[in-house]
C-alpha cells in the first residue's frame, strides 16, 4: 500500500534495443498526434480526435511493460498505448478515415479501435470507464486457467468517479485477480479539473480502500512509468493480486479536436510542455547515457514521418465498406467477421 | 402441444435440491433450468456460473443448490452486489474463451447493470467480431405479490438492443432445451425465467444430453382456428386456460407460444394469423413498447390482406407492478380478460 | 405549418453563444433551447442546472455558454463522471423542492445512469405521490459521423420505463416551447435533443416568456391525402423534403411530428390515418421495438377499419450505428427510402 | 478521517426522557420483528420480511440523531430507523397487509416504506444502495438553500461494493454536502460474507478515499452509535461535509424470511445474541443508573405489544385499494395523491 512518487531511475531497466524502440515509440505517438491534428484543422480527417500528447510517458511506460500475450483495456485517450502493444499504423489510419482495412472495418472511428485477435487490445468504448470491469473478466480466465497471464486497464482521472471504477477495483481485489489498474492522471477530465472530480491528494491513495499497492509516477519520465508497471505486472503474474497506478502528466490539447482548452491555466501547459515533455526527457538521457546518437535520434524521425505518411495512403487508398454489408455480422453465425470483407468502390481522397 | 399441469401451491421460497424430479420422472420448470445447467458444466469446462448467493447458498431461488459442492469455487463463483461488474466479468472472460452463465438474483436488477449490458455485450461483436458467448439469467414476472422492484418483465428493453437473443420460456422442456442452446450459442443470450412458473409447472423433461430446443423458433402450444393468440412465459398458461374455457363455449383459439421474443419468429405467428385471421397479441410487458407493440406491428405490417379483425393487444399498463392483491389482479391480464378479448374479435 | 430552413454546413462543434439570432430573428434549435434554458432559470429560482462540463465550459454542444456568468455555480453545476448520481441527485432535489434540468454530454450516456431513471425517476411518484420535477436532456440522433456511442436513440428505452413523458422536437419553436413546458411539469421529463438539428434548422422562434408548447401533443407539419407519413426528430425534416419531392410528382403526403413519443397522441395520429387511409411509420430509432413499433401497433389496433394499406414501418436496423460514411447512409432511412415507401403505400 | 472502535460512553449523553424513548424504541423494534416473524411463519403475512434483529442498537441510534425536518435515506433492513423517525406503526402494518391505509396505499409492501411528507423518510427501493445519490440530492438542496438540515443514507455492507456507494459518497466530498453515510455492518450480504465483498478489514477506513471522516462503532452499543451519529450531523449540519459511520453487528435471522441461515456459523450467533444484544444490553444500562426500574421496562412492554396489537387490528380492519385505482398516480395531473383514495371494499381476515 505505498503511496509514493518514485525517483527517476537512474539505472538502464531494458536492453538498449528496448530502449530504442521505447524513443521510436515516444517519438510516433507525438508525431501522429500533431499531424492527425493538422489534418483535422485542414477539415481533411473525418469524425473526431482525442489527443494524447503530453503523455505519452503514461502510455508507453505502462504498455511497454505487458507481453504480448497480456491483454490492454484502454480509452479514447489511449491510443499511444495500443501503438505501444504493437497495432499497425495502417489499419489504424484506416479507421479513422471509416476504411474496410480498418481494425473495426469502418463500423468505428477515430481512436475506439482495438486488435483482440492481434495484439489483445479491447475496441474502446466510450462510455467511462466501461472497460474496467471487463478487464476484471479476463483477468478471472487468467487466473482460473492457470494462464500466467495479466490485464491492464487504463481511464483518466476524471473516470475514477464513477461506479463501475470501484466495482472492478473491489471485486478485484477481492478475488486477487491479476489486473494492473492504470489511470492517467492528465489533471483534466474534459474541462473538469482534479479538484471537481474527486476529494483528495492523489488517486494512488485510494488503493488503500482496497487493499492492494497504490503508486504514483511522473508521466514525464517514461522509465518511472514502466518500472512501476513493471513492478505491477511482474506481481499480477506471479498470483500477488492487482496493482493501482496513478501517471500524472498534463493534456496539452483539448479534450478534442474542437476544444481549444481556454479553461487550462496558460502557465500549467507552458509549464509542462517546457519542463514535462516525456519525449524531451526521454531522448536527452538516451543521448546523455550515449544510447543513441543525434543520427539515431534523426533517423528514428524519419522512420516515423515516412511510416505515417505510407499510413495515410493506405488508409486513402483502402476502400470503404460495401454499403449491402450493413447489417451483417450481428450474429457469430453470419460468418462476416470471419470472411472476407466487401470492398466498397472507390476512394475518396487519394 | 405439451402437457403441463398446474400445482395446486404457492411457489413459496423454500429450497428445492436440483434434479428432484416427481416418481413418474415430471421435472418442474426450476428443475429443468438446473438440469440444463448442470449438464452444460458437466459437458463444457469453460461453462462457469457467477452471480450474488449462488455458491453455498445455491441462489435466491435455489436454481444452483448443490453445484458449488460438485463444480468448485471456480467455476461457481459468489460475486459482490456489483450488477455492472458481473456483466462486465462475463463479457472479458468469454473475450479469453470461457462460458459464463450469470444469474441475477431478480431480473430487475438487470438494470443495474444495464450499460454493461447494452453498450458492451450487444455491440460489441458487431463492432469488433469477438463471439461472445455470455448468457444473462434471471426470474422475471409478476404474479407472486412481490411488488414494483420483484416482478418485472424488462425483456422489451433487452430486445430493443439489437445484439442479445431473448429468451422467455414457458414450459419445463422448453426451459430446458432453450438454456442447452443458449450456453451453446457464441451470441449473448439473455435468459428469462418466470418466477410463477418455476414450482408450479411440471412435465416429463427429455433426458438426452443434447436435447436442444432451437433459439428463435416459436411453438404453436394449442391449434385453434378462430383467433390466434400470441403470447408467451406466464401467459401462455393463462392463455392455455382461456383456450380451454373457450372450447367449452364452443370458440376454438390458437396458442402460440413465442419462447423467444427476439429474434422474432415471424413466420410461425404470420402463419398462425394466415388460419386464423384474427390476432390477439397478448404480453406480460407494459403495454407501451412492450412486445406485444413489436409483434402486432409486425402482423399489422405483413399479415394487413389476412386480417378480419383490428390486431389487439392485452397487456399490462405502463405501470410499477403494485402490491396488493387487488391492484395486481387489475394490473395483470387475466383468464376472463382474455376470454373477453377473443370473443370480441371473433364477434368482428 | 412550420417554417425551416437547412443551413448548407456541417453541424461542427464551434462555440455559439447563447441568443446570437440571426438578424432576422431567426433562432437555430440550439438557440431556441439555450433560450427556454435562460427564461426557466430567470422566473424560477427552483430551477437549476447539473451536468459534466457545463459551467465555464458551457456543455460539450455550447448549450449553456453563458449560463455559469450570469447564475453561478449553485445553479450551474459542473458534476463528476458519474451519472447514476446525476440523476439521484436530481430526484433528491426535487425532492426537497427544486427543479433540476440535467444535462447528459450525449443521450449515449443516459444508459450510465439507466438504474436511478427507470427504477426511481420513472416510478416514484406512482408509488409514493411525491412529485418530481426532473428535466433530463441531452443530445441524441446519428447522421453526424458520430458512430455507434455518440449517436443513439435512446427515447423507445425510456418511453417503456411508464413514468417519464419523453419528447422529442424537430424545430427551433417547438424545442423552446416544449422545453419550458417540461421544465414547469411537475413530472419527471426527458428532453432529447437531435444533435445533427441543432445549427441545421432555424426558424423565427416566439420570444413571449410565457410560449409553451403542450408536452402530449402531436402536430401536422404538412397536409396531405394521400399518405401519412409519422415522425418525430431528424426525420421530420426527411420527411418534409420527401414530401416536397413527391408533390413535384403528383403525390400528397401528410407529415404528422409526434413531438413527444411518450404520452403519444394517438388522436391526432389517427385523425390522420382516417384522412389518407394510408401510414407510413418512419423512425430513427431501431426497428425492432422502436417508437414505430408502437405507432404502427396503435393504428392498427385503432384504426383498422380505415386502412386501405399495410402500415409500413421505416427504420434503421437493430445494429450499432456504424461510423463510415457509406454505412451509415446505408444504415438511416433518407429521403429516397421515404418516397419509395410511400410509393409502394400508395400503389396499394 | 479517525478509525478507531469508540468506547462506550458512560454518561448520558441525552436527557432521561429521550433515553427512556430509546428503550421504548429498541423494544418495539425487537418486538415487532419477532411477532411479524411469528406471523409469516403461519402464513399470515403476505409479502416478504427482512428482519433487523440484532441490529436495532444502529438503527434506532443513528435515527435518534436527526431532527425531525432532516431526512432519512434507507433500506430494506433499516425499518426499525424509520419508527425510530416516527412513522406510524398503523399505517406500516397497513402497508404489509397491502391496504389503502398504508403509507403507500398498497401499492409496495413490507418495509419498502417511508412517509416523505410528514417524517422525511424515502419509500425503500430495493436496488442497492440506490438511495445514496438520492441523498446527495436531498443535501444538495440543503446546502444551496441555506438551510440547515441533514440527509442520513443508510446501507448494508454488501452494498458498498455497488458503483452507486462510491459516486455518492464521492460526489458528497468534493461538494461537502451535509450527509451523513451510514453503513449496518450485519457482516452478511444475504448469504454473502464481509470477505467476498470487499478486501479491506473496515469499510470505515474507508472514508481515508473520500477525505472524509470515518468512524467504525459497535452496533450492540446503542449510546455509542448515537454519539458517534449525532457528531456527523452535527459536523454536517454546521457545514463540515459527510461522514462515513460503520456501526457493526450481526444480522440475527436469514436475509428474508424464507432464509435459514444455515450458512451462518452457530457460534458467532450465539456469541451476538448473549453479549451483543443492543436491546438487553441497554435496558440493563438503563436499570443499573437507576433511569428505570424494572417496572418501567414492563410498562413499556405493555405498551409496546398493545400498540402492536392495535396495529395488527387497525391493518386487518383497512380495506384493499380500489382495483379501478391502479392506473391512477402515474402523473401528478391525475390528482390520486392529492385526493382520497378510492377503498375497495371489504377486508380479509377481520
Ligand atoms: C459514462 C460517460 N459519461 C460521459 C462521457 C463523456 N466524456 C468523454 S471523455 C470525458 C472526460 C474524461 O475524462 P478523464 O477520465 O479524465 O479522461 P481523459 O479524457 O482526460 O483522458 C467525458 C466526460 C463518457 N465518455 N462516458
Ligand atoms: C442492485 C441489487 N442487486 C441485488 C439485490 C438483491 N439483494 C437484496 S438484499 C441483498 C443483500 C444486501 O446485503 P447488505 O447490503 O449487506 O444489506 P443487508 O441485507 O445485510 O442489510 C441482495 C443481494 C438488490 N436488492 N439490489
Ligand atoms: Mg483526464
Ligand atoms: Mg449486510
Amino acid at each position: 500500500m505505498t503511496t509514493e512518487l518514485r525517483q527517476t531511475d537512474q539505472g538502464r531497466p531494458l536492453p538498449d534495443d528496448r530502449l530504442k524502440h521505447v524513443l521510436y515509440l515516444l517519438r510516433l505517438c507525438r508525431y501522429f498526434d500533431e499531424r492527425m491534428e493538422a489534418l483535422y484543422r485542414q477539415g481533411r480527417l473525418p469524425g473526431a480526435i482525442y489527443s494524447g500528447r503530453g503523455q505519452e510517458g503514461t502510455h508507453v511506460g505502462v504498455a511497454s511493460a505487458l507481453e504480448p500475450d497480456d491483454s490492454l483495456f484502454p480509452t479514447h485517450r489511449d491510443l499511444s498505448a495500443q501503438l505501444t502493444k504493437g497495432l499497425d499504423l495502417n489499419r489504424v489510419m484506416a479507421q479513422y478515415w471509416g476504411r474496410i482495412d480498418g481494425y473495426l472495418r469502418g463500423r468505428d472511428g477515430n481512436s475506439h479501435v482495438g486488435d483482440w485477435f492481434g495484439h489483445r487490445t479491447f475496441a474502446v468504448i466510450s462510455h467511462l470507464p466501461i472497460a474496467y470491469p471487463v478487464a476484471c473478466g479476463a483477468a478471472l480466465a487468467y487466473k482460473r486457467r492457470g494462464d500466467k497471464r495479466v490485464a491492464m486497464a487504463i481511464c483518466g482521472d476524471g473516470s475514477t468517479s464513477n461506479g463501475r471504477w470501484h466495482e472492478a477495483i473491489n471485486t478485484s481485489s477481492i478475488h486477487r485477480l491479476p489486473v494492473v489498474w492504470v489511470v492517467n492522471n492528465n489533471q483534466y477530465a474534459y474541462s473538469t479539473p482534479n479538484t471537481l472530480e474527486f476529494g483528495v491528494p492523489t488517486i494512488a491513495e485510494r488503493a488503500a480502500a482496497y487493499g492492494i499497492p497504490g503508486v504514483r509516477v511522473d508521466g514525464a519520465n517514461v522509465l518511472e512509468v514502466y518500472a512501476a508497471a513493471k513492478e505491477a505486472v511482474d506481481r499480477a503474474r506471479s498470483d500477488g493480486g492487482p496493482t493501482l497506478i496513478e501517471s500524472v502528466s498534463l493534456r496539452w490539447r483539448g479534450h478534442a479536436g474542437h476544444d481549444p482548452a481556454k479553461y487550462m491555466p496558460r502557465e500549467l501547459l507552458e509549464d509542462h510542455m517546457a519542463n514535462k515533455d516525456p519525449v524531451k526527457n526521454f531522448e536527452t538521457w538516451m543521448l546523455a547515457e550515449g544510447i543513441v546518437t543525434a543520427g539515431d535520434v534523426e533517423e528514428i524521425q524519419k522512420r516515423v514521418e515516412g511510416e505515417f505518411e505510407a499510413g495515410f495512403e493506405f488508409a486513402q487508398s483502402s476502400p470503404y465498406p460495401e454499403p449491402g454489408d450493413v447489417t451483417k455480422g450481428l450474429w457469430v453465425e453470419d460468418g462476416y467477421w470471419t470472411s472476407e470483407p466487401g470492398r466498397g468502390g472507390g476512394t475518396e481522397a487519394s | 402441444m405439451a402437457k403441463a399441469q398446474v400445482e395446486a401451491g404457492a411457489a413459496g421460497h423454500g429450497a428445492e435440491p436440483r434434479g428432484k424430479r416427481t416418481e413418474a420422472g415430471e421435472a418442474t420448470y426450476l428443475i429443468a433450468i438446473a438440469e440444463a445447467l448442470w449438464e452444460e458444466m458437466e459437458r463444457d469446462e469453460r461453462v462457469y456460473m457467477l452471480g450474488e448467493d449462488i455458491g453455498a447458498y445455491g441462489g435466491a431461488f435455489k436454481v444452483t443448490e448443490g453445484f458449488i459442492e460438485r463444480f468448485g469455487d471456480g467455476r461457481v463463483m459468489d460475486t459482490p452486489i456489483a450488477e455492472e461488474t458481473i456483466v462486465g466479468m462475463a463479457v472479458g472472460s468469454a473475450m479469453e474463451g470461457m462460458r459464463p452463465v450469470a444469474e441475477f438474483q431478480y431480473a430487475d436488477f438487470m438494470s443495474s447493470g444495464f450499460d454493461e449490458i447494452t453498450t458492451v455485450l450487444a455491440r460489441y461483436h458487431y463492432r469488433s467480431g469477438v463471439p461472445l458467448p455470455v448468457v444473462l439469467r434471471g426470474p422475471s414476472g409478476g404474479g407472486v405479490r412481490a411488488s414494483s422492484f420483484h416482478s418485472i418483465n424488462p425483456e422489451p428493453w433487452f430486445a430493443h438492443a439489437g445484439g442479445i437473443k431473448v429468451i422467455c420460456p414457458a414450459f419445463p422442456s422448453d426451459a430446458k432445451g432453450l438454456l442447452k442452446s443458449a450456453i451453446r450459442d457464441d451470441n449473448p443470450c439473455m435468459f428469462l425465467e418466470h418466477k410463477w412458473i418455476y414450482r408450479r409447472i411440471k412435465e416429463i423433461v427429455p433426458e438426452e444430453p443434447d436435447f436442444l430446443v432451437p433459439i428463435g423458433k416459436a411453438d404453436v402450444k394449442r391449434e385453434g382456428s378462430d383467433v390466434s393468440i400470441i403470447t408467451y412465459g406466464a401467459m401462455v398458461h393463462k392463455a392455455l386456460e382461456a383456450a380451454e374455457n373457450l372450447a367449452q363455449r364452443g370458440m376454438s383459439a390458437e396458442v402460440v407460444d413465442l419462447r423467444t421474443v427476439y429474434p422474432l419468429d415471424e413466420d410461425t405467428v404470420l402463419r398462425s394469423i394466415e388460419k386464423t385471421s384474427r390476432a390477439l397479441v397478448l404480453s406480460e410487458s407494459y403495454r407501451f413498447l412492450g412486445i406485444g407493440a413489436e409483434v402486432a406491428a409486425t402482423i399489422a405490417e405483413k399479415a394487413f390482406e389476412h386480417l378480419d379483425a383490428p390486431v389487439e393487444r392485452l397487456s399490462p399498463p405502463n405501470i410499477p407492478v403494485p402490491f396488493s392483491p387487488t391492484l395486481e389482479d387489475a394490473f395483470l391480464p387475466g383468464v376472463s380478460d382474455i376470454e373477453a378479448a377473443v370473443e370480441r374479435l371473433s364477434a368482428w
